[in-house]
């Protein structure tokens, strides 16, 4: 059984924009899934269905084998925890302490067992000791953090993530997906988000779903999808920059790559692999 | 209160393409006078004629009747309080208990009068908002000479009121986002305290950034802000305009020449 | 509770036009000033305006009279930009109330500031600024402030329905059955207003003081200077 | 004469946040300029600097030879036009339509040359069609696009863009690194922006400045400020990904490159003279 499946969802907007069309979609528990697509192509739309944030206008759409529906909703929003795009839009308490606890009071957590989640929490994505300061004197990049810390509190079974590493800088970036997957390994989170960053989607993603304006176009396993080059592109999206310096060896100069590499780790070593082949073959 | 319904309007009706300047003139003129006329035959009048125009707007029934509701709520009090307290003439009693109250037909007649009055005076304001871009009201009242810095705070207050809305939809989403629904009463007390004071910080927050992005396009403190109509109205729109002053001119007669009584 | 358009004969609309405007006039005088001193003094304002706007179009239906009552927002307004410009915003909101909501008139413009606006603003403003002064908590001066000025504006409108329609009845009768009429549902509306003005200050003061800049006890605080002074 | 101009300028919040510490930094006319820097660095502060929207604690702010004070502001504003970093601070009309004809209406633009300039700047991020939406109707990229839009079409003299491409979709963000090379070449405008896609950088950028906590640690053309791998990383930066390739190459193959390859036609060229060198070296 998927933890989240949609069947044949649609999606309009009260001012009449058609946002989903017909999708298909499911998410297996343990699993770490990108969704890619253009601006406008409905990804944020999308994920406000899993939780019910938003209801489909035609369409079904189950979490754990159950119609989300009013009855369920709450328990939906528990097993389902979700990260805004906007950071801004997430944070809406006086101390960062308070935004942690909003979730967790909602559990009917309390005393000690709550100040420990709470403390815990910050821990994990690196903030100690934030607990009275404003969320919103932080940084673009410690309100991410934040953000992902009272929703990680709450110890949902699924994360949803819309852009976990825009407006965060390389470093913390590169923290953050280390954390994601971290979370996923050791706490078996299922793992869905939505990123512009193609390089980040062979670090973070075991399976990909392509949308253009509202539609699921093209979905599989992050190499797979990765190999379509040519729809990749139809759908303004590009290759991770590696794949493409590869491409472009492989077009103009004498290289061939039995697959294409996707990461630089990928890429380093297929690169010495050929490299070291040149060498051998003109001995 | 959805401020963006009134914006989103198809630009296809001829009212809607019609000179905003002529278009807040006259209605602005007709709420006026409509809530002066004392003749309840021609309050209907203009009652029926702002409808018929609404009705050419292509406006979804249940947001007009919505709107109609809204000043209901004083027009029965005072119709109420005028049939039992104004006028000599007795049409009845009504017995409540003990209570004995006193119908009187001058009170009741005012009452319809004024609740009429009342119907059309927002029927003609309902026009107004749906067939005209507040930025066009504003730039005809600055043509009225109404004083600058208050059409400015008008102008930021209703791009504000836009913010604030969308600041309060995405902070109630990242509440029910992680279970804030179905709580008990005194924890949604707690929700709504913490979303009304954190929601005025953000927004004022918010309200001076935005600030900075209209300094940074050019918004001057000093001078005039640019006139929104440069060109004259169009020769087809003023006739248009010029007609529906007289109309209003001709109602205005007819008000005063019919012999009336009493009211001022 | 607004006034509608066609309610009051014009000689009472335009009397309270007359009296708005002797407030207004000052009011505008103040924005300037300090308009001139800090330049964030603009957006806040306007701010506070959307606030009231919002605060004073959450009416609810009066189920016995079919009246229908709102908080009103300006005792806030006025703690936190001052009486005067309280007016000046409140009239503004109005017409957007009249404009969109069919909530109050055009023509009475005049009339529902002067209660809201002038009345409620300055009476909770009043009422702030006297229990400050004997070093009252900030949420109880607020409190109060907001339930006064809530009251205040009721009894302000009612009085303005009352002294253009009382007919053979006494002033003051009618006046009082006018606010009796909204008395089922004000009575709660005004403790509400109570709370909430009570509960967004403390809020602020904990969080933004700088906002507060006359609460705080500095007179020029850090408003002065917010982000862009000068600029 | 340079056409901003910094010397030595710090800047504090109002509450005692030191955002910039003695700055010096200027931008001639018609160059390329990037900022980089951490999260929190002060590049946005930075920005609202040059056009008054902050005054500076301590130092001089010039723009063509001029100090930006009071009576000046006006004239800055006209010459500067400002991208900001989270579009939502930005957009603030009802429709997308008079949310791009405000400037233009304060440059007093009118009739059918407003128009024709509206639906140009909708043409260039892509956004045909959606005059009549309300901003705050959008997607994230979407409301970037259209504060993009909004400020294209004032045509300033200088361009300062804070994160021009976060939020946009690959090819959306490859469209305005194109749009803005072209304008600047073509209409000799002159570009400032921040970023924190460093692979942006060599593509769009003469010069880059790096900054960290405040101060500005690094300077110079783009590549020498990439040839300085340990600041950069020391920065919380990091190399564009093919520079990183060709610094793995270098460390854990036997490549040499003369001079650090930082764009992918840039890597393409350097790997294929390697691996011709190899053939060659090895006969
Ligand atoms: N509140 C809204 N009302 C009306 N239309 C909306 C609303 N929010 C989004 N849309 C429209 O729905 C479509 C999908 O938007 P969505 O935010 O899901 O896109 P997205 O894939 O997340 O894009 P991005 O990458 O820019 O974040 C867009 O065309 C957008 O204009
Ligand atoms: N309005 C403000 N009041 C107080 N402190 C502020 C304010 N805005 C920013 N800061 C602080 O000033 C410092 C610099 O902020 P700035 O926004 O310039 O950084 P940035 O380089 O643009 O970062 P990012 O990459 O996250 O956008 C940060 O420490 C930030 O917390
Ligand atoms: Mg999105
Ligand atoms: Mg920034």
């Amino acid at each position: 059984m998927d933890l989240i499946e949609l069947s044949d969802v649609s999606f309009i907007y009260p001012d009449g924009t058609q946002a989903l069309t017909d999708i298909d979609l499911s998410v297996r528990a343990g699993e770490r899934v990108a969704v890619l697509g253009a601006n406008g192509a409905g990804k944020s739309t999308l994920f406000q269905l899993f939780n019910g944030l938003l209801h489909p206008e035609r369409g079904i759409v189950t979490v754990k084998g159950r119609v989300v529906e009013k009855a369920y909703l709450k328990e939906v929003r528990r097993m389902i925890g979700m990260v805004f795009q906007d950071p801004d839009d997430q944070l809406f308490s006086s101390t960062v302490r308070q935004e942690i606890a909003y979730g967790l009071l909602n559990l009917r957590l309390a005393g000690n067992q709550l100040e420990q989640t709470i403390s815990g929490a910050l821990q994990v994505v690196g903030l100690p000791g934030y607990e009275n300061k404003s969320p919103f004197n932080l940084s673009g990049g410690e309100k991410k953090r934040v953000a992902l810390a009272s929703v990680l509190a709450m110890r949902p079974e699924v994360l949803v993530l819309d852009e976990p590493t825009a407006a965060l800088d390389p470093l913390g970036a590169a923290k953050i997906i280390k954390l994601l997957n971290g979370i996923n390994r050791e706490l078996g989170i299922t793992l869905v988000f939505a990123t512009h960053d193609v390089d980040v989607v062979p670090l973070l993603a075991g399976r990909v779903y392509v949308m253009d304006k509202g539609e699921i176009k093209l979905s599989g396993p992050t190499a797979e999808v990765f190999a379509r080059k040519d729809l990749i592109r139809a759908h303004n999206l590009r290759l991770p920059r590696v794949a493409h310096l590869a491409e472009l060896l492989e077009r103009d100069g004498q290289c061939r790559f039995p697959s294409f590499p996707l990461t630089i780790g990928q890429a380093k070593k297929a690169l010495l692999e050929r490299i070291a082949e040149k060498e051998a073959g003109t001995e | 209160m959805n401020l963006a319904a009134c914006n989103r309007m198809p630009s296809t009706t001829y009212l809607h393409r019609l000179d905003g300047r002529i278009k807040t003139g006259v209605l602005l003129a007709a709420v006026v006078i409509a809530s002066v006329l004392a003749r309840w035959p021609l309050v209907a009048g203009t009652l029926l004629v702002t409808l018929a125009l609404m009705f050419t707007l292509h406006l979804p029934l249940k947001r007009v009747l919505w709107r109609m509701s809204a000043p209901f709520g004083v027009a029965w009090l005072v119709l109420l309080s005028l049939i039992f307290s104004t006028g000599h003439t007795v049409i009845g009693t009504v017995n409540f208990r003990h209570i004995s109250l006193t119908v009187y037909r001058e009170g009741l007649t005012l009452g319809f009068l004024i609740m009429l009055r009342i119907l059309t005076a927002v029927s003609l304001a309902m026009l107004l908002s749906f067939s005209t871009p507040m930025v066009e009201i504003l730039a005809t009242l600055r043509i009225f000479k109404v004083p600058g810095l208050i059409l400015d705070l008008a102008d930021m207050i209703y791009r504000y009121a836009f913010s604030l809305e969308e600041i309060a939809a995405t902070m109630r989403k990242a509440q029910l986002a992680r279970g804030g629904e179905g709580l008990p009463w005194h924890q949604r007390a707690r929700d709504i305290g913490m979303v009304a004071g954190n929601l005025l910080i953000k927004a004022l927050d918010r309200s001076v950034r935005i600030y900075k992005a209209m300094l940074a396009r050019g918004y001057d403190e000093d001078a005039k802000t640019p006139p929104y109509y440069t060109g004259p109205v169009p020769a087809k729109d003023l006739l248009a305009g010029v007609l529906a002053g007289l109309s209003l001119f001709a109602l205005l007669v007819c008000n005063f020449a019919a012999a009336w009584k009493g009211w001022s | 509770m607004h006034i509608e358009d066609g309610i009051l004969p014009p000689r009472a609309w335009g009397f309270w036009y007359g009296v708005t405007i002797l407030f207004i006039i000052p009011g505008i005088r103040e924005i300037k000033r300090r308009v001139r001193e800090n330049l964030a003094y603009k957006p806040f304002l306007s701010m506070t305006g959307v606030a009231v706007f919002v605060i004073s179009a959450m009416h609810l239906p009066v189920p016995v009279t079919g009246s229908c009552s709102h908080p009103c927002g300006t005792p806030l307004a006025a703690i936190i930009v001052g009486p005067f410009a309280t007016a000046v915003i409140s009239s503004i909101v109005l017409f957007f109330q009249a404009i969109f909501l069919g909530h109050g008139g055009i023509t009475t413009i005049g009339a529902n500031d002067f209660s809201m606006g002038i009345v409620g603003g300055i009476s909770g403003y009043l009422c702030w600024k006297l229990l400050r002064r004997f070093d009252s908590p900030l949420w109880l001066a607020g409190g109060i402030a907001g339930f006064v000025g809530d009251v205040m504006t009721y009894l302000t409108s009612a009085f303005e329905l009352a002294l253009s329609l009382h007919g053979h009845i006494p002033l003051v009768r009618q006046w009082m059955i006018f606010f009796a009429g909204y008395g089922p549902t004000q009575l709660p509306l005004a403790i509400a207003e109570a709370v909430f003005t009570a509960a967004v200050l403390q809020v602020m003061y904990n969080r933004r003081p700088d906002l507060l800049p006359g609460i705080t006890g500095k007179r020029s605080g850090k408003i002065e200077k917010i982000q862009m002074k000068g600029a």
